[in-house]
């Protein structure tokens, strides 16, 4: 049992390697930023997946997640923090090493917070906004749910937009990249383009590893329950709004989590990430991977986040995630990746009528 | 599991080895690759789709006189939906794939300092169409812009304020990079100029109305309005300040030059005072005048071929390829080191803002004289003339 | 703060309140006989306006913007036949999806048939610059017209389900389907029928507010989201209760300018819908237990 | 005070006007079939709820084995081994059958989100005793062939006994029963009757409304008649039968 859960895992590991090897080999690395940017994405997607796939709560709001983490983090990193006459908290900061020096483009000394502490302060702001957000809709359902969510995405929009602290329109441009230890580190330049595919690899693994875990544990069954009902749930036993807002923050991270990387690996984050069109777009990724199917969300996140950050649907990308929206929900509820397996049962049953 | 591992030290091995191999060299024949990055479509469109048509048009007519040095341009064109992340994504892609020698665009300055590094780094040229003074202050060797400074149509901007004796005033702004940018220099120049700002909103570019801040900055019993945006919501402005019955004089910034703003507007945008670059007033202006035939041709040809009216941000794409192409000839080589060097060069070339003339120090290359004062008189800009 | 102020005030959050209100009563329309909350209400009202500025252009206004309302109408029937109706097994989660997904569709399809710029019907009476002075504040002849079609509007339609036929029907339907069904009434068409009534009322009032607030492609869905917002805070599928939340939200806005900057004008209209839906989630007006769970 | 495993005191419930619930005194022996009958709208099935926990009463108290635990959430009453059935099935239509059941052994498992996605060497032993139950139980109710199967694509008699395996599953002290034979034939009634006296003689205490007359007086121990939310008369089935009230105001409208 337990073997055949790890292997799929398995089987991704090595398709990531072979990819890497694969373009290397053939010359086309560069391919690599992108995918890099869209298993950023792709981890958001992982999230919603386990809220509205699982636990049947749908999220208009998941960018604004996202929005945070990277905000928290760009916010922190960039704003320099005076070490001369600094009080005893900086020289705190200092000794723990959570400081970091370093020079601008331009030559200029600054100090900065080490990007570790703006992490934990991004996980943490993020904690206190999912509760904040999650403790009146796990009370809500159907339109109102979805309406509370979209509001929620709708405030981190205007608040990244209209902060003068957070850069307004323009967002943040100049965030350092992170060390994460040694010679690893996430930045977008180009030396660095493959260990950063690795590690945004390595995030995504390792959420898979404990995604797939969950939805197959005891708790993964009360998810599912929840979605399917609520009130059967509830007399089984399932705490059903602990649930709902644990799987909440935790889906609320994982967005948080790919913020926070995604904006120093890219060296910035603007309004855009908050955008309520922004969170559509992972419930259409979501919905594509077949709702209740983390496999498909990942794949789906990874494939059309590419796809649109090469440009390949020119002017109409909007438009595209409209008509996923739509076909999916009326010809395909199960998703795209679904599809091939549709197309495998039909043959079976037509080579069995044929063997009989 | 063997061959995991022997992938696993494989990959390893790349990524201590770090980088790729060098891209080859220039090559010395064949098109000249040049990327754009516009905001064709989404909330920046206004910005970006004029662009996206000027650059094709104009590509068009290098490439059909013979192109640059022998060479056909060949233009790349991508839409970033005034996205960042896009922007970003299109920059590596047009710079590690497909080798462009420069990047024209993006429209709008959020998306232009998010690339500002990456070009730098990658020692490709950046000519930004977007309005912020941080993408060339502080100047980085391989990133220009070429939309003409915000600092000094808000200088024009007070100094006709001062002749009409206006001390105190209200601005509104419009929530994206253009209205930020204009606001910050409205803001860092009002106190030398002695002119005090008793109030400041900013709205979303999609507001629908403007009464309610209008109303609130009417009672700070201002002498007249600033409003610095590019959005529709310039002609929403001028209406609402007349609905008001808000008589004191409008002025807005070199966003208004847009014909589609002055109709929108109808009878209330009459009277707006504005600065802008000539092409709005190129019939009006004297033969000898050095941005006549450019204005005058580029105006002839984008209404006959797209039928509609030129705009200030199509002529940012204009005045970029232009410099990009004239910089390729002095340099007499597509070499993204010496076209860079050509373009700090560059000495009084013509374009649709006015004329360029760049420096080690200065990357927009344009100044005061890039603007005129306008104004609206019977529904067509006029230059603005006190009387 | 001076009277002429406050009432100047009044008067943007009314204009802005029934221009909220009449999003919100189409919201009301297709819920009522439906159950479903249409995300592309607000993609109606930009294609109405959209039309009607280009028939503008050869015929007479009124006759430009009936024939809109007419031709927006039947796009409604069309998203309907073509997307709603199909879905098999809707459940609520399921048609939130699809309508945002017509709401993305519709107004690309409307980038590409218009453009991106922004365009205006003329003024029903008077000019731009032509201003009515009421209690010492002045507002633009168009405010009245809004006014005035917010109202007609609503007492139109409560004409409508209570005096007609396919009003009453429709009503029979939201009432109790299962019976409406056994009393002979097609309700499959009822619900297209109620599409097309909100659409309609929709491409109108897209019409009316066009002069005021101007015209562009993407308008639809902030909209949308605040005509979502009323017909929430006035408690889902009352249209009259509506009306009087619209309004409450035109004024608090206009209000809130005084106090917050404008760039945070969403923002307090969003938290006080979020702290209605915590507190009250049948709405203001709606009864406490009504609505207050619909089924996913 | 121990005597009783369940009892209500002074319990009211309106629903708007409608007084559903009036007064009621209700007590429930360890180890009895209790059988609640009455007129549609007697409040039988409000009174449920309210043990349950899915309504509040507007007064009065709720003891489980002489605890207050009026106001508590369903899922809390639950935890003390309250099962209950729905008047329609609540299935999980689109999770397997079996597990359907392992929801049911929620209460009596532990692992939560941190050890779920661990899958530490515990949680996989709890899971496979989960598993282990399940299916026992499903055997016990002849529905282990259809384990693999979604449970929204059985019949409907089967889905009842599903619901009623997965109530098993909890191992519950105390089972609520909301009209389980609506809708059954005559042999499946037959069966019910049989499964219900079964559970009874594992030791689990049943609280059944239900408006099938034979049912409730074959399988019953006691039964209280109530009649507009209070109770009309209480006792053996044979002394209700009797009862010339009772038969006045239920039975014999009924027959009427």
């Amino acid at each position: 049992m337990r073997s055949r859960r790890y292997a799929p895992i398995a089987g991704l590991v090595f398709f990531v390697i072979a990819l890497q090897l694969a373009l290397s080999a053939t010359g086309t690395a560069y391919y690599l930023t992108q995918i890099t940017m869209s298993v950023y994405y792709s981890l958001v997607a992982l999230g919603l997946c386990l809220l509205m796939g699982y636990a049947g709560q749908i999220s208009l709001g998941h960018a604004g997640f996202f929005a945070i983490g990277g905000y928290t983090s760009a916010f922190l990193t960039t704003h320099p923090v005076a070490t001369s006459g600094g009080g005893s908290a900086v020289r705190l900061l200092q000794q723990l090493g959570l400081l970091v020096e370093r020079q601008d483009l331009y030559g200029n000394a600054i100090v900065n917070l080490s990007p570790w502490l703006a992490l934990a302060i991004a996980m943490a702001v993020t904690t206190a906004a999912a509760l904040l957000v999650g403790l009146p809709v796990v009370r809500l359902r159907g339109h109102y749910l979805a309406m509370a969510t979209l509001g929620f995405g709708i405030i981190v929009y205007r608040v990244v937009l209209g902060t003068a602290g957070l850069g307004e329109a323009d967002g943040f441009s100049d965030v350092p990249p992170f060390r994460l230890f040694g010679w690893l580190e996430v930045n977008g330049r180009k030396p660095f383009a493959a260990q950063n595919y690795y590690i945004a690899w390595t995030l995504v693994v390792i959420v898979m590893l404990l995604g797939a875990n969950l939805v197959r544990s005891r708790v993964g069954r009360a998810l599912r329950s929840i979605r399917e009902s609520e009130e059967a749930a509830d007399a089984l036993g399932v705490n059903v709004a602990r649930y709902k807002l644990t799987v909440f923050v935790l889906s609320a991270w994982l967005a948080a989590l790919a913020g926070v990387f995604a904006t120093h690996y890219r060296g910035g984050i603007g309004p855009s990430e908050a955008t309520a069109f922004k969170s559509i777009r992972y419930v259409a990724i979501v919905a594509a991977g077949g709702m209740t199917n983390l496999w498909g969300a990942l794949t789906m996140g990874v494939l059309l986040n590419f796809l649109s950050l090469r440009g390949v649907f020119g002017s109409y990308d909007d438009a595209v995630f409209g008509a996923i929206l739509i076909a999916i929900m009326l010809f395909a509820p199960d998703g795209l990746v679904r599809l091939p397996r549709l197309f495998r049962r039909i043959r079976k049953k037509l080579d069995g009528s044929l063997a009989a | 599991m063997k061959c995991l591992q022997w992938f696993a030290i494989a990959a390893l091995a790349s990524v201590v080895g770090g980088a790729w191999a060098a891209e080859g060299a220039e090559p010395a024949s064949g098109p000249i690759k040049v990327g754009c990055i516009f905001s064709v479509t989404g909330p920046a469109s206004n910005l970006g789709a004029p662009e996206k048509k000027t650059a094709e048009m104009l590509v068009e007519k290098i490439n059909a006189a013979g192109g640059v040095l022998g060479r056909k341009i060949q233009l790349i064109v991508k839409d970033s939906e005034g996205t960042p992340e896009k922007a970003i994504s299109f920059a590596h892609q047009l710079i590690d794939e497909e080798g462009v020698l420069a990047i024209i665009g993006p429209s709008t300055s959020g998306e232009s300092l998010a690339i500002k590094n990456i070009c730098q780094e990658n020692k490709t040229i950046l000519l930004s169409c977007a309005a912020a003074e941080k993408i060339t202050d502080p100047v980085a060797p391989y990133v220009f812009k070429v939309a003409p400074k915000d600092a000094c149509a808000a200088q024009w901007i007070f100094q006709t304020m001062k002749e009409l004796g206006i001390r105190r005033i209200g601005v509104l702004a419009s929530n994206d990079g253009f209205g930020l940018a204009g606001k910050e220099q409205l803001e860092k120049y009002a106190p030398q100029d002695h002119i005090e700002i008793a109030g400041s909103e900013v709205y979303d570019k999609a507001t629908t109305d403007l009464t309610g801040a209008l109303n609130k900055i009417k009672g700070q019993n201002v002498q007249a309005v600033v409003n610095w945006s590019t959005v529709p919501a310039q002609a929403l402005v001028a209406k609402n300040m007349k609905q008001l019955g808000f008589d004191v004089p409008l002025f807005q910034s070199h966003g208004f030059a847009n014909i589609k703003y002055v109709q929108a507007g109808g009878a209330a945008a009459n009277g707006t005072i504005f600065p802008a670059g000539r092409m709005l007033i190129a019939d009006l202006l004297p033969e000898g005048h050095p941005q006549k035939r450019v204005l005058m041709e580029y105006k002839k040809e984008y209404e006959a071929r797209y039928h509609e009216d030129t705009s200030t941000f199509g002529g940012h794409a204009y005045d970029a390829l232009t410099i990009l192409a004239e910089a390729i000839r002095k340099a007499g080589s597509a070499a993204p080191e010496k076209v860079r060097d050509a373009i700090e060069n560059l000495q009084g070339v013509v374009g649709t803002a006015g004329v360029f003339n760049f420096s080690k120090t200065d990357h927009n290359g344009i100044g005061m004289a890039a603007f005129e004062m306008l104004t609206v008189k019977d529904g067509k800009f006029a230059l603005y003339k006190r009387n | 703060m001076p009277t002429d102020q406050i009432v100047q005030y009044c008067f943007s959050g009314i204009t802005v309140g029934s221009i909220y209100a009449i999003v919100a009563i189409g919201f009301n329309i297709i819920y009522n006989t439906t159950g479903v909350i249409n995300f592309a209400q607000g993609e109606f009202v930009v294609l109405g306006a959209m039309t009607a500025i280009t028939l503008a252009a050869r015929m007479p206004l009124a006759l430009a913007v009936g024939l809109a309302a007419l031709i927006t109408a039947l796009i409604g029937a069309l998203v309907e036949l073509l997307f709603i109706r199909p879905a098999k097994q809707p459940t609520v989660l399921r048609l939130i999806i699809i309508t945002i997904g017509v709401s993305i569709l519709l107004r690309e399809t409307a980038l590409h048939v218009w453009d991106e710029k922004v365009h205006a019907l003329p003024f029903f009476t008077g000019t731009e610059v032509s201003s009515v002075t009421l209690l010492g504040a002045h507002v633009s002849p168009q405010v009245l017209w809004v006014l005035g079609a917010c109202a007609l509007i609503v007492a139109g339609l409560s004409l409508f389900f209570k005096f007609t036929l396919p009003g009453r029907a429709m009503r029979a339907c939201a009432a109790n389907r299962t019976a409406a069904q056994l009393c002979g009434i097609k309700v499959r068409w009822m619900v297209t029928a109620s599409f097309m009534l909100s659409a309609g009322v929709g491409a109108l009032a897209g019409c009316v507010i066009s002069p005021v607030t101007q015209t562009q492609y993407d308008m639809g869905a902030p909209l949308a989201i605040k005509g979502f917002t009323v017909a929430i805070l006035g408690g889902l599928g009352n249209s009259v209760a509506a009306v009087a939340a619209g309004l409450l939200l035109g004024l608090l806005e206009a209000f809130s300018i005084s106090l917050f900057p404008l760039a945070y004008q969403d923002v307090v209209a969003i938290v006080v819908l979020l702290a209605v839906l915590c507190f009250r989630p049948s709405g203001l007006f709606g009864r406490r237990d009504a609505h207050a769970f619909g089924e996913f | 005070m121990d005597r009783w495993l369940l009892d209500t005191q002074g319990l009211n419930r309106f629903f708007g006007g409608l007084h559903a619930v009036r007064d009621l005194e209700l007590r429930v022996a360890e180890g009895d079939i209790l059988a609640l009958i009455g007129p549609n709208g007697a409040g039988k099935t409000t009174t449920l709820n309210i043990i349950a926990g899915a309504l509040k009463p507007e007064s009065g108290v709720v003891r489980f084995r002489g605890q207050p635990i009026t106001g508590w959430k369903p899922h809390a009453i639950a935890g003390l081994g309250i099962a209950r059935t729905f008047q329609t099935t609540r299935l999980f239509p689109r999770m397997t059958v079996a597990e359907n059941v392992q929801v049911g052994r929620h209460i009596r498992s532990r692992a939560g989100f941190l050890a779920g996605m661990l899958d530490l060497p515990r949680t996989w032993k709890e899971e496979r005793a989960i598993r282990a139950a399940a299916l026992a139980i499903l055997e016990k109710l002849d529905l282990a062939e259809h384990a693999d199967t979604p449970a929204g694509n059985l019949s409907f008699g089967r889905q009842r006994g599903v619901e009623f395996a997965r109530a098993l599953a909890m191992e519950p002290s105390l089972l609520l029963l909301d009209e389980p034979a609506a809708g059954l034939n005559i042999y499946e009634t037959a069966e019910l009757a049989r499964l219900i006296t079964k559970i009874r003689n594992w030791g689990i205490t049943v609280v059944i409304v239900e408006h099938d007359m034979s049912l409730v007086m074959e399988i019953s121990d006691a039964v209280v008649v109530l009649h507009e939310g209070s109770i009309l008369a209480q006792g053996k089935p044979a002394e209700i039968q009797k009862d010339s009230e009772v038969i006045r105001i239920y039975l014999g409208e009924d027959h009427a």
